[in-house]
């Protein structure tokens, strides 16, 4: 046995310790604290599998953002916990481990059994990269071969976000999500969100920069977008814009309108929907990436700061 | 249904843009009524609505002048590499029901949600999600490729869950909290079974799957995990714990939607997966096993919503029995043999699927103008709701008969198809069934009726008029519903000639008037409510005369409802699901 | 050269070890919210520094190299403000006492 | 054992585990994080099925990755419309409860609207 593979048993064994902690503590709060240590810890596992891409996002959302919005809510509904809430019986509880321990074990059967004639488009994916001049194949994968996947998900994302602000009361719509944090102006974290910001918004561009021929894309580079904003929120230095304005929609629509048009210029005038022309390929890839970046990390930042909770200053 | 063929499937043929366009114009019309908010929502969703509509027609028309599926490739990029959208008769018939419900409901909600000068929630996020329903359903039928089915499932979760809560309420929200952490287990347990059938066979596109999948513990499993995941989203009994409120708690508009339209969008899937992606995989014993909780679902969704006091509640019970209705037809299709063996029976299914979509969301639309005449759905206190809503109370009492099965009706032809594979295939006993769901459906509609069609108690309206337009558009649904048995549909569907409802004979009578007298008797022995003032007394002595039976089917309905809120209950509803995931893949692995 | 660099990287990284074990270790076992900051940022700047030194050696190229240790500069900052602002509410949780 | 062995085992485990805090857990925030537990696990199977298609000097197939990437956002998308839901649900009622207020067994509730 390797020391590699000692590395990713005992990766494994704490990764699926913090997954039993987390269900099994009582505090929501722990429970939560557990989920981003696990998001992280999973996050090395996607390096140990070879997909840096997912990595970096496991990371950017499952320890990061995903952790923020998580422990947010748990703050909040503190109280909430103090109420009585049904616990499930023993027998129920009982059957619901052995339906799960059975489900996971039929998976992990599944799994390990699958033949050995392996099937796989990665040869397929590199023989193709011709079409677009990049060369990190996920982001091929991403914006060209399965360009409608991605297309559509960010209308998920726009979605999420007409969902999140519905839920606010008829009196404050159109006015600024999330409450307004206050933070001593002198503070450490008024310091951070003015230091941090400029260095957050580099990597973020490089992440997404790199994208092209590297892991690293528009979705991980938006995250970080997304943090540095969140950050400055956080500390008070700006506030959330308020969901009326006409710019933050335009925003918000961006990256998927311009996918989208590109996409009917194939069909227009190209080989078919969402097909780019070669020559053009790459800068067209970019284009719609930049205004995807934009979009993301606004999306991001809005669906972590929640619905419309005070009315705009007219 | 037309027969893929197979040299058709890798190159788009002539019309497939249409394809896309009909996912594209949507998805255009929520990004410009996002940016544009304000008054424009509504506009925005009113030039969107006739493109798609006619779009939709285009490929009904497109789809018979080829010899088989429309297909486009996005991209130009074939599968396994890239994805394919594809139109069989199926697609065609789903987008067509689609373009109706959703026309129908934009005209109903154009008064309830009719933006201000300033932008106010309800209107932006209302017709936004409509359009978002539209797209995703779209996708779904479109979709050659498993994942992209994902990502429109999601789609249609993601636009669905908001129209439940759309009232703020606080059982509102709660019902859509359920909805969505239900669906998306479902879908997570879609997914695992995608990444299965990735690992088996490296690729998601559903023609390439169809040839390459084999009887293994891999795709068992697969099968098994896909199938409950759906049926989760679909809310098949017992996994129905989320319908009843999320339905009856939704503005009318959007209950219309829910009902009719995004609960097919992952039957559709399972039709898809069980006979396109992998026919020769479920088998005998999990077709009867479906089929069994669907006849659950019909016995049960009946008997509860005849006990349900609230109207709205009763159309949502009522759907929960339609939906079992649906899958009926899968042993029917798939014979004794597990192999695909009746066009006809996947024709019914489908034809049922596409009048229940009319007739349920006309219900739900007619349903929405009672009680805002009335200001209030109690069934008791219908009274005067003939004399107030005349043509609401006609809608209904049409979109009834059209459930029931009674000729021309789309259910009626469907009911027959399905009725003639259960006689060839000697599977007697889903006839029964058949009859039954006829007689429970025709059962609630007469109880509802005979309310309303009482007198007033009281000559107050409490509520305001409905609007005469949104009247109309029900009424129109629940028209189409009921001829859609004399639609030319064999150019989509594979439904025998001579088969249509053009003989009245003796035969037919008979059979229209089994729902209709079998209700009768099913409506007084289990209808909770004294009936209405001034009605004959001759009522009152036949209710007294069979008062020992009625009160013990009443105790024994009593029964069932205190069963279903413990399925009702969240753990209960999961160790079904988890459950049924094992049954499916142990049945599957019986039959061969 | 290799020779020399594998024993730095050796002694460094399993110094860095060390102290992020003992951090650990602190933040488990000590009883107030303080000192758990005072072993976990202990971690942080030494643990770390120590790792990124040990790695420098076997950076592929200067541009590397600037990487680790923008890390390590990064993961001091989001250390010290953290533990500054998660002392700053426990004392005002104790004050509120 | 291989990684594909030991991480496969692991999201088959974390499949598991979610499934089990989903059906168990009362309070609505912890099923969501239960979910993403479960759709953690899910992620890495197809990781996993990824790592098995290693091939044309690509560690891991970049479809399954990029349908990863893709699924991480909408379960993102899926964990703040949920939070956002729970938050509003317990500022309106004052209890994040998923059930049904009345009992079991009693007549459903006369029509709130």
């Amino acid at each position: 046995m390797s020391i590699a593979t000692i590395f990713e048993i005992v990766l494994a064994a704490v990764v699926l310790g913090l997954g039993i902690w987390t269900t099994a503590v009582r505090e929501t709060y722990s429970a939560t604290v557990g989920f981003v240590a696990y998001g992280l810890l999973v996050a090395l596992i996607w390096v140990r599998l070879d997909a840096v891409d997912v990595a970096l996002t496991e990371a950017a959302i499952g320890g990061g953002l995903g952790g923020v919005l998580l422990l947010g809510a748990a703050a909040r509904l503190r109280n909430a916990e103090l109420m009585v809430t049904e616990t499930p019986g023993k027998v129920t509880r009982v059957s619901a481990a052995a339906l799960s321990v059975l489900i996971a074990t039929a998976l992990a059967g599944a799994v390990l059994l699958l033949p050995d004639s392996v099937s796989t488009l990665a040869p397929t994916v590199v023989a193709h990269a011709w079409a677009t001049g990049l060369t990190n194949p996920v982001t091929n994968v991403l914006m060209a071969f399965r360009a409608m996947d991605t297309m559509l998900e960010k209308v998920v994302l726009l979605l999420a976000i007409v969902g999140v602000w519905s839920l606010a009361p008829d009196s404050a719509w159109g006015g600024h999500p999330g409450p307004r944090h206050q933070a001593d102006p002198n503070g450490v974290l008024a310091f951070l969100a003015r230091l941090l910001p400029p260095i957050g918004i580099v990597v973020g561009i490089y992440i997404f920069w790199t994208g092209a021929n590297h892991p690293g894309g528009a979705f991980q580079g938006g995250a970080i977008l997304a943090s540095m904003w969140l950050l400055a929120i956080m500390a008070g230095l700006t506030d959330t814009p308020p969901v009326r304005s006409r710019r933050l929609r335009f925003i918000l629509v961006a990256g998927p309108g311009l996918f989208l048009i590109v996409g009917l210029g194939g069909l227009c005038f190209g080989a078919a929907f969402l097909a780019y022309p070669p020559a053009l390929a790459k800068p067209l890839i970019l284009g719609i990436e930049i205004a995807m970046i934009l979009t993301i990390a606004t999306t991001l930042g809005l669906l972590l700061a929640g619905a419309p909770e005070r009315s705009a200053k007219r | 249904m037309l027969a893929p063929s197979p040299t058709l499937d890798a190159t788009t043929t002539t019309g497939g843009f249409l394809l896309v366009l009909s996912i594209v114009v949507p998805v255009a019309g929520i990004l410009l009524a996002f940016v544009l908010g304000d008054r424009y929502v509504r506009l925005v969703a009113f030039a969107v609505i006739p493109i798609g509509s006619a779009i939709a027609v285009a490929i009904l028309a497109a789809l018979p002048q080829g010899n088989g599926p429309l297909v486009y490739l996005l991209g130009d990029w074939p599968p396994p590499l890239g994805i394919a959208l594809r139109a069989d008769g199926l697609s065609a018939a789903m987008l067509a029901a689609a373009a109706a419900v959703i026309c129908a409901v934009a005209v109903f909600a154009a008064a309830d949600f009719s933006p201000a000068t300033t932008e106010t929630r309800a209107p932006f996020v209302f017709w936004i999600l409509l359009l978002a329903i539209w797209g995703a359903l779209n996708t779904i039928f479109l979709g050659g490729d498993l994942f992209t089915l994902y990502v429109a499932l999601e789609l249609l979760t993601f636009a669905a869950v908001p129209l439940v809560s759309l009232e703020g309420r606080a059982e509102t929200l709660r019902a859509a909290m359920r909805y969505l952490l239900f669906a998306l287990l479902g879908s997570v347990l879609y997914l695992l079974g995608t990444a299965l059938l990735y690992g088996l066979h490296g690729t998601l596109d559903i023609v390439l799957l169809s040839r390459r999948v084999s009887l293994e513990p891999a795709a068992l499993v697969a099968a098994a995990l896909m199938t409950t995941g759906l049926l989760a989203k679909t809310a098949l009994f017992p996994l129905h714990l989320w319908l009843p409120p999320a339905h009856a708690g939704a503005p009318s508009a959007a209950s219309a939607i829910l009902s009719g339209l995004v609960v097919k969008g992952s039957f559709f899937i399972v039709v898809r997966l069980w006979f396109n992606v992998m026919p020769g995989l479920p088998g005998f014993a999990a077709a009867q096993l479906i089929a069994a909780l669907g006849g659950a679902a019909i016995v049960f969704g009946s008997v509860v919503a005849l006990r349900q006091e609230r109207l709205k509640l009763l159309i949502a019970y009522s759907t929960l029995a339609q939906i079992g209705y649906l899958f009926l037809m899968f042993p029917l299709a798939f014979g004794a043999s597990g192999r695909l063996e009746s066009g006809d029976a996947l024709a019914g299914g489908l034809l049922q699927a596409v009048s229940h979509a009319t007739a349920k969301a006309a219900m739900f639309l007619a349903a929405g103008s009672i009680y805002a005449t009335l200001g209030q759905d109690r069934i008791p206190g219908l009274g005067g709701a003939g004399r107030m809503v005349p043509i609401s109370v006609l809608a209904f009492a049409l979109s009834g008969l059209a459930l029931m099965g009674l000729p021309p009706g789309g259910a009626y032809l469907a009911k027959e198809l399905l009725l003639q594979a259960a006689a060839e295939q000697g599977q007697w006993w889903w006839a029964v069934l058949l009859q039954a769901g006829g007689i429970f459906t025709g059962a609630y509609v007469l109880l509802v009726l005979t309310y309303a069609m009482a007198p007033a108690d009281r000559q107050t309206t409490l509520g305001r008029a409905a609007p005469r337009m949104g009247e109309m558009a029900a009424l129109a649904l629940a028209l189409c519903s009921l001829l859609l048995g004399l639609m030319p549909w064999g150019a989509y569907l594979s439904i025998p000639h001579g088969d249509a409802s053009d003989k009245f004979d003796l035969a037919t009578i008979s059979k229209a008037l089994a729902p209709l007298l079998g209700g009768t008797v099913v409506a007084i022995l289990l209808g909770r409510w004294e009936p209405p003032l001034g009605y004959p007394s001759r009522w009152t002595a036949l209710l007294v005369a069979v008062g020992p039976v009625r009160r013990a089917a009443l105790a024994l309905s009593a029964l069932v409802e205190r069963g279903d809120k413990v399925l009702r209950w969240w753990p209960t509803a999961c160790i079904c699901l988890l459950s049924l995931a094992a049954l499916f893949a142990a049945s599957m692995r019986v039959a061969f | 050269m290799s020779l020399a660099c594998d024993i730095i990287t050796i002694a460094a990284v399993s110094a860095g070890a060390f102290f992020f074990l003992a951090g650990t270790v602190g933040l488990l076992r000590f009883p107030d919210t303080l000192t758990r900051l005072h072993a976990l940022t202990k971690a942080d700047n030494l643990g770390l520094g120590l790792v990124v030194l040990g790695l420098l050696p076997q950076a592929g190229s200067l541009r590397d190299g600037l990487k680790l240790v923008s890390i390590w500069l990064l993961g001091l900052l989001a250390g010290a403000t953290v533990s500054q602002l998660i002392a700053r509410t426990a004392r005002q949780g104790e004050a509120a006492k | 054992m291989s990684a594909v062995t030991v991480f496969g085992l692991c999201a088959a485990a974390a499949v598991g585990l979610g499934l089990y805090g989903l059906i168990t857990n009362p309070q609505p925030l912890r099923k969501i994080i239960a979910f993403n537990l479960l759709g953690s696990g899910v992620f890495l199977l197809f990781g996993v099925v990824g790592r098995r298609g290693a091939a044309a000097s690509i560690g891991n197939d970049p479809v399954p990755q990029a349908l990863v990437i893709t699924g991480v956002v909408v379960a993102f998308s899926a964990t703040a419309l949920a939070i956002a839901l729970v938050l509003r649900l317990f500022q309106k009622a004052g209890s994040t409860t998923l059930s049904d207020d009345a009992p079991p067994g009693a007549d459903p509730n006369l029509p709130g609207g």
